[in-house]
């Protein structure tokens, strides 16, 4: 959609499987989203995606094969890889998935690229639903999210250390004893 | 004079008796907890109670809505009386009652456009 | 073998001690029990009074909470067993059916729930998740319930059917008519 | 601040002027200060363990007497890190896990995932996977009807609702077993079609199923719509206009309460809804009545759409009911013996799970309760790099500050019951 570059902070358009997305600047985050629902028509929010992108395309990130005293989910095990993917501006990535709610419904992902603790203004103001989704981006992902009036943890509890849903974060839980051995 | 208040005399009993296996039994093969838990003690609030709720004052609407309660189930109470004895009475007692009924009209009707009725 | 009488001319409480054979360890060991712990008959009334009416306390969490809901349903209906009040306050509650995934943030309130429970109280893991973390073991789910509660039953399953949560409820009454103490007395919470 | 409705979707007047989101924090109602001065605000918690919040929802309420002045939702007390444990598995494991988020309409739930896996490997499904996955997931919508008609009801003193939903609940749950073999979390979907073939008797079964139904729900109609205590409880409470609803992002039948004609099977379509007739039920009311007519009237439509896939379905005997790009799907048992490339292709997707290429992929469903959005991106690799579920119901709880606007205590309830939140999904 070539109206697309006329949004304040464009950076870049792609089209994959049928999606567009649109990168803008973090830093105007805020102006896009209002011109993308007041002259654009996407007054719909539908959902705030953080993902951490650390680690991208090094080949250690693959299969996993049982060890002697059990899987331990947290060491991987490398397989070998034939293409690695291309790598990405930043660390973390903000997607929000817009959508029209109008005669010609036409949906976007609205992209920004973040690194570790850049803060990103709040689009409250534009969707009021971004609250528990951006409450939910800064908890598990621990996006630094400027003037959310609320800016809490929402799934886990206040006195909880580190952001689960980062790459160096462990997935927890206990290693799998195989009971052969014992 | 004793045989007309043996029916009554049993009925207390059994009254009396009921109740009281039911405290003695909850007594007698309870389970006494092994330690004592502050938890045990605290009030029940969906699981997240830190305590006995500091002094908390009640709104005058919940006085308000008892007092027109009692008020206005006070009445069953006098048509006891009057039913077991209606037939006697015949319809001076019926009259006698309506009387009763309109002068509570007429307070339920001053009530209800008083909109003391609605919650607040 | 076919049935020509009722079960109770047989003198039998459920059809699983139809197959003396096979009967699981648990009827063993329920039988031998029984005779080593030798309730007194005021005991066996007692444990008898307690079992048939053993009210659960509503503590659905995940998908187990809609299977323990269709027990009270038409089909299954615990009412046969006294058991279809599902209590709201754990005052009233005599059984505590852990239904679902227990994450971290509600251990604390799963241990207050269990503990303002009023004695004799018993507790059925129902599901894999409460019973050993199921296919979650990750930061975020407590990996068995035993580490908050002692629990009596484990039930398992994701979801459990119906009936394979009603044959923990029938395996329970049978323990504690056998004159199986409570958990809390068998063992404290596993470390 | 108020998003545009635009005028076409929501003819009708105007439910409130205006816009009740509360000001500072959209999903909080803070108690105004007046009151807060007077000292008789009692906080109180409809807490994790509350019988009629059906899941483990928080709400901490501010009572005025029996005024709701204030509502924070508290969540989290059922976050089981579904995300984080799916970068952990393969492709093909991950697709049990979506089951478990909205357990009570899995099958959609599992079809989000598999649809978004598909998107980004661009895999032809023959049609009789698409009609079967079409005819479930209505199956699947009338189940979770059930399910919050039965408890919903149940809280409002409906009581003999719940066994009559139940009742009908159990005759899906006989369908699903017959056609995947369990009750709930069937896993039936797979990515390419169905793990199995259609059994034989199933057509019959679905066919009595969908006679009896229209029947179950006239029964439940007479038992409330025009019920006087039914209208009392929930007739004008928990307004909600069709500008706040879209502000708030909120979708299905709380979105089609307010009187917005959006529902993605026919806005959006996706599997075989655009070749199948049925119609979208729109009340312009915003209340929770109009959320239970909503449903109501859903179920009624799916019964219609199941039987139309049924007429399909019958003709389909003998079709592929799964893609065969041997690289995603596992070769038919019988081929291993013979051919040499689908034993190696068995060998690669068993052990190490298919690849999806690169890239990232949103797609979104009409699940019973909304807009159910899953994104999913993958590095190439045999696991997914970051899974994400759009939920309706988290979305919905960002509503319940709005509608709890001058509701007395025993209306909370009526308003919770009508935003049909499963916390599975809420927390994921």
């Amino acid at each position: 959609m070539s109206e697309l570059e006329a949004v304040p902070g464009y950076v870049e358009e792609r089209v994959h499987v049928g999606e567009t997305t649109l990168v803008v600047e973090p830093g105007e985050l805020l102006d896009a989203a209002r011109y993308l629902r007041d002259e654009l028509g996407f007054n719909f929010l539908s959902d705030v995606t953080a993902v951490d992108y650390l680690g991208w395309g090094s080949a250690g990130v693959s299969g996993y094969i049982g060890t002697a005293s059990g899987r331990d989910l947290n060491s991987p095990m490398t397989q070998g890889y034939q293409v690695v993917p291309l790598a990405k501006p930043k660390r973390f990535a903000l997607n929000y998935h817009l959508l029209s709610i109008s005669e010609e419904p036409r949906r976007l992902r609205l992209q920004a690229w973040l690194d570790e603790g850049e803060p990103v203004p709040s689009v409250i103001p534009v969707w009021p639903t971004a609250d528990f989704h951006e409450r939910e981006a800064f908890d598990l992902m621990g996006i630094a999210i400027e003037g959310h009036p609320n800016l809490r943890r929402i799934l886990l509890d206040d006195d909880w250390e580190g952001h689960p849903l980062r790459k160096d974060y462990p997935l927890g839980g206990e290693p799998v004893r195989f009971s052969g051995e014992e | 004079m004793f045989n007309d208040w043996l029916p009554f005399a049993i009925y207390g009993l059994f009254a009396l008796l009921i109740p009281a296996t039911m405290m003695i039994g909850s007594f007698v093969f309870a389970q006494r907890p092994h330690r004592r838990v502050r938890a045990r003690t605290i009030p029940f609030e969906s699981g997240v109670s830190k305590g006995p709720p500091k002094r908390q004052r009640f709104t005058v609407s919940f006085y308000l809505t008892a007092m027109l309660f009692i008020l206005f189930d006070i009445e069953i109470v006098f048509l006891y009386p009057l039913a077991v004895i209606l037939h006697q009475l015949a319809w001076f007692g019926f009259f006698e009652f309506l009387v009763f009924l309109v002068i509570l009209l007429v307070a339920y009707v001053y009530i209800w456009r008083k909109g003391a009725l609605e919650w607040r | 073998m076919a049935l020509d009488k009722p079960l109770r001319a047989y003198g039998l409480k459920s059809e699983r001690l139809l197959m003396p054979t096979k009967a699981s360890a648990f009827e063993q060991e329920v039988a031998d029990l029984e005779q080593k712990v030798g309730l007194t008959t005021l005991a066996k009334a007692v444990a008898w009074a307690q079992t048939n009416s053993m009210w659960p306390d509503t503590f659905g969490l995940a998908c187990c909470a809609i299977e323990m809901m269709s027990i009270v349903g038409a089909r299954y209906d615990i009412a046969r067993f006294g058991m279809e009040p599902f209590r709201g306050s754990p005052r009233q509650a005599d059984l505590l059916i852990v239904s679902g995934r227990v994450a971290h943030k509600m251990a604390a309130p799963l241990r207050q729930i269990y503990d303002q429970m009023l004695e004799p109280k018993w507790v059925i893991a129902m599901g894999a998740c409460a019973s050993s973390g199921g296919m979650f073991n990750n930061y975020a789910v407590v990996q068995s319930v035993d580490k908050i509660v002692p629990v009596d039953i484990y039930v398992p399953g994701c979801p459990p059917r119906p009936d394979q949560l009603m044959e923990g409820i029938i395996r329970l009454h049978e323990a504690v008519k056998a004159g199986v103490p409570p958990a809390y007395e068998i063992r404290s919470v596993a470390s | 601040m108020t998003a545009i409705a635009p005028r076409s979707l929501t003819s009708r007047r105007p439910i409130y002027e205006g816009t009740r989101i509360p000001s500072p924090i959209p999903t909080v109602l803070q108690t105004p200060p007046d009151i807060q001065a007077t000292g008789d605000v009692l906080t109180v918690n409809f807490g994790p363990n509350h019988p009629s919040t059906h899941g483990v929802l928080r709400l901490i309420v501010d009572l005025y007497g029996e005024d709701v002045t204030g509502v924070e939702a508290v969540i989290g007390y059922l976050h089981t890190g579904f995300e984080k444990n799916m970068e952990a598995k393969t492709w093909w494991k991950c697709v049990t896990y979506p089951e478990r988020i909205d357990y009570v309409s899995f099958q959609n739930n599992e079809y989000v995932f598999v649809a978004a896996v598909e998107k980004l490997l661009q895999l032809e499904i023959p049609p009789k996977a698409t009609w079967m996955r079409t005819l479930l997931c209505e199956l699947n919508r009338i189940h979770s009807h059930l399910v919050w008609l039965g408890t919903s009801a149940l809280e409002l003193g409906a009581i003999s609702m719940f066994w009559y939903a139940f009742r009908e609940r159990e005759q899906i749950l006989d369908l699903f077993e017959l056609v995947t073999g369990y009750r709930m979390h069937t896993r039936y979907f797979q990515v390419g079609g169905l793990a199995e073939d259609i059994p034989r008797g199933f057509y019959p079964e679905c066919r009595r199923f969908c006679d009896w139904m229209p029947r179950a729900i006239d029964d439940y109609e007479t038992l409330l719509s025009r019920n006087k205590i039914w209208l009392e409880r929930t007739g004008g409470l928990g307004l909600l206009s069709a500008e706040d609803a879209i502000a708030l992002g909120q979708s299905g039948p709380v979105l089609r309460g307010s009187g917005v004609d959006w529902d993605l099977r026919k806005t959006q379509p996706y599997l075989a809804y655009h070749q199948v007739d049925f119609r979208v039920p729109v009340y312009h009311a915003g209340d929770v009545y109009s959320r239970y007519r909503v449903h109501m009237d859903e179920m009624r439509e799916s019964v219609r759409i199941v039987e139309q896939c049924l007429d399909r379905l019958e003709h389909m005997d003998g079709e592929p009911w799964i893609a065969d790009d041997r690289k995603v799907v596992l070769p038919p048992r019988h081929e291993l013996h013979t051919s040499m490339e689908s034993l190696i292709h068995h060998f690669k997707i068993v052990t190490e799970g298919f690849r999806v290429p690169e890239g990232e992929a949103y797609v979104a469903i009409e699940s019973p309760r909304g807009e159910l959005g899953c994104y999913v991106c993958s590095d190439g690799g045999p696991k997914p790099w970051r899974v994400k579920f759009r939920a309706p119901s988290f979305v919905a709880l960002e509503a319940a500050a709005t509608l709890m606007k001058d509701a007395l205590i025993a209306d909370m309830i009526a308003i919770v019951g009508s935003l049909d939140t499963v916390m599975g999904e809420v927390d994921r």
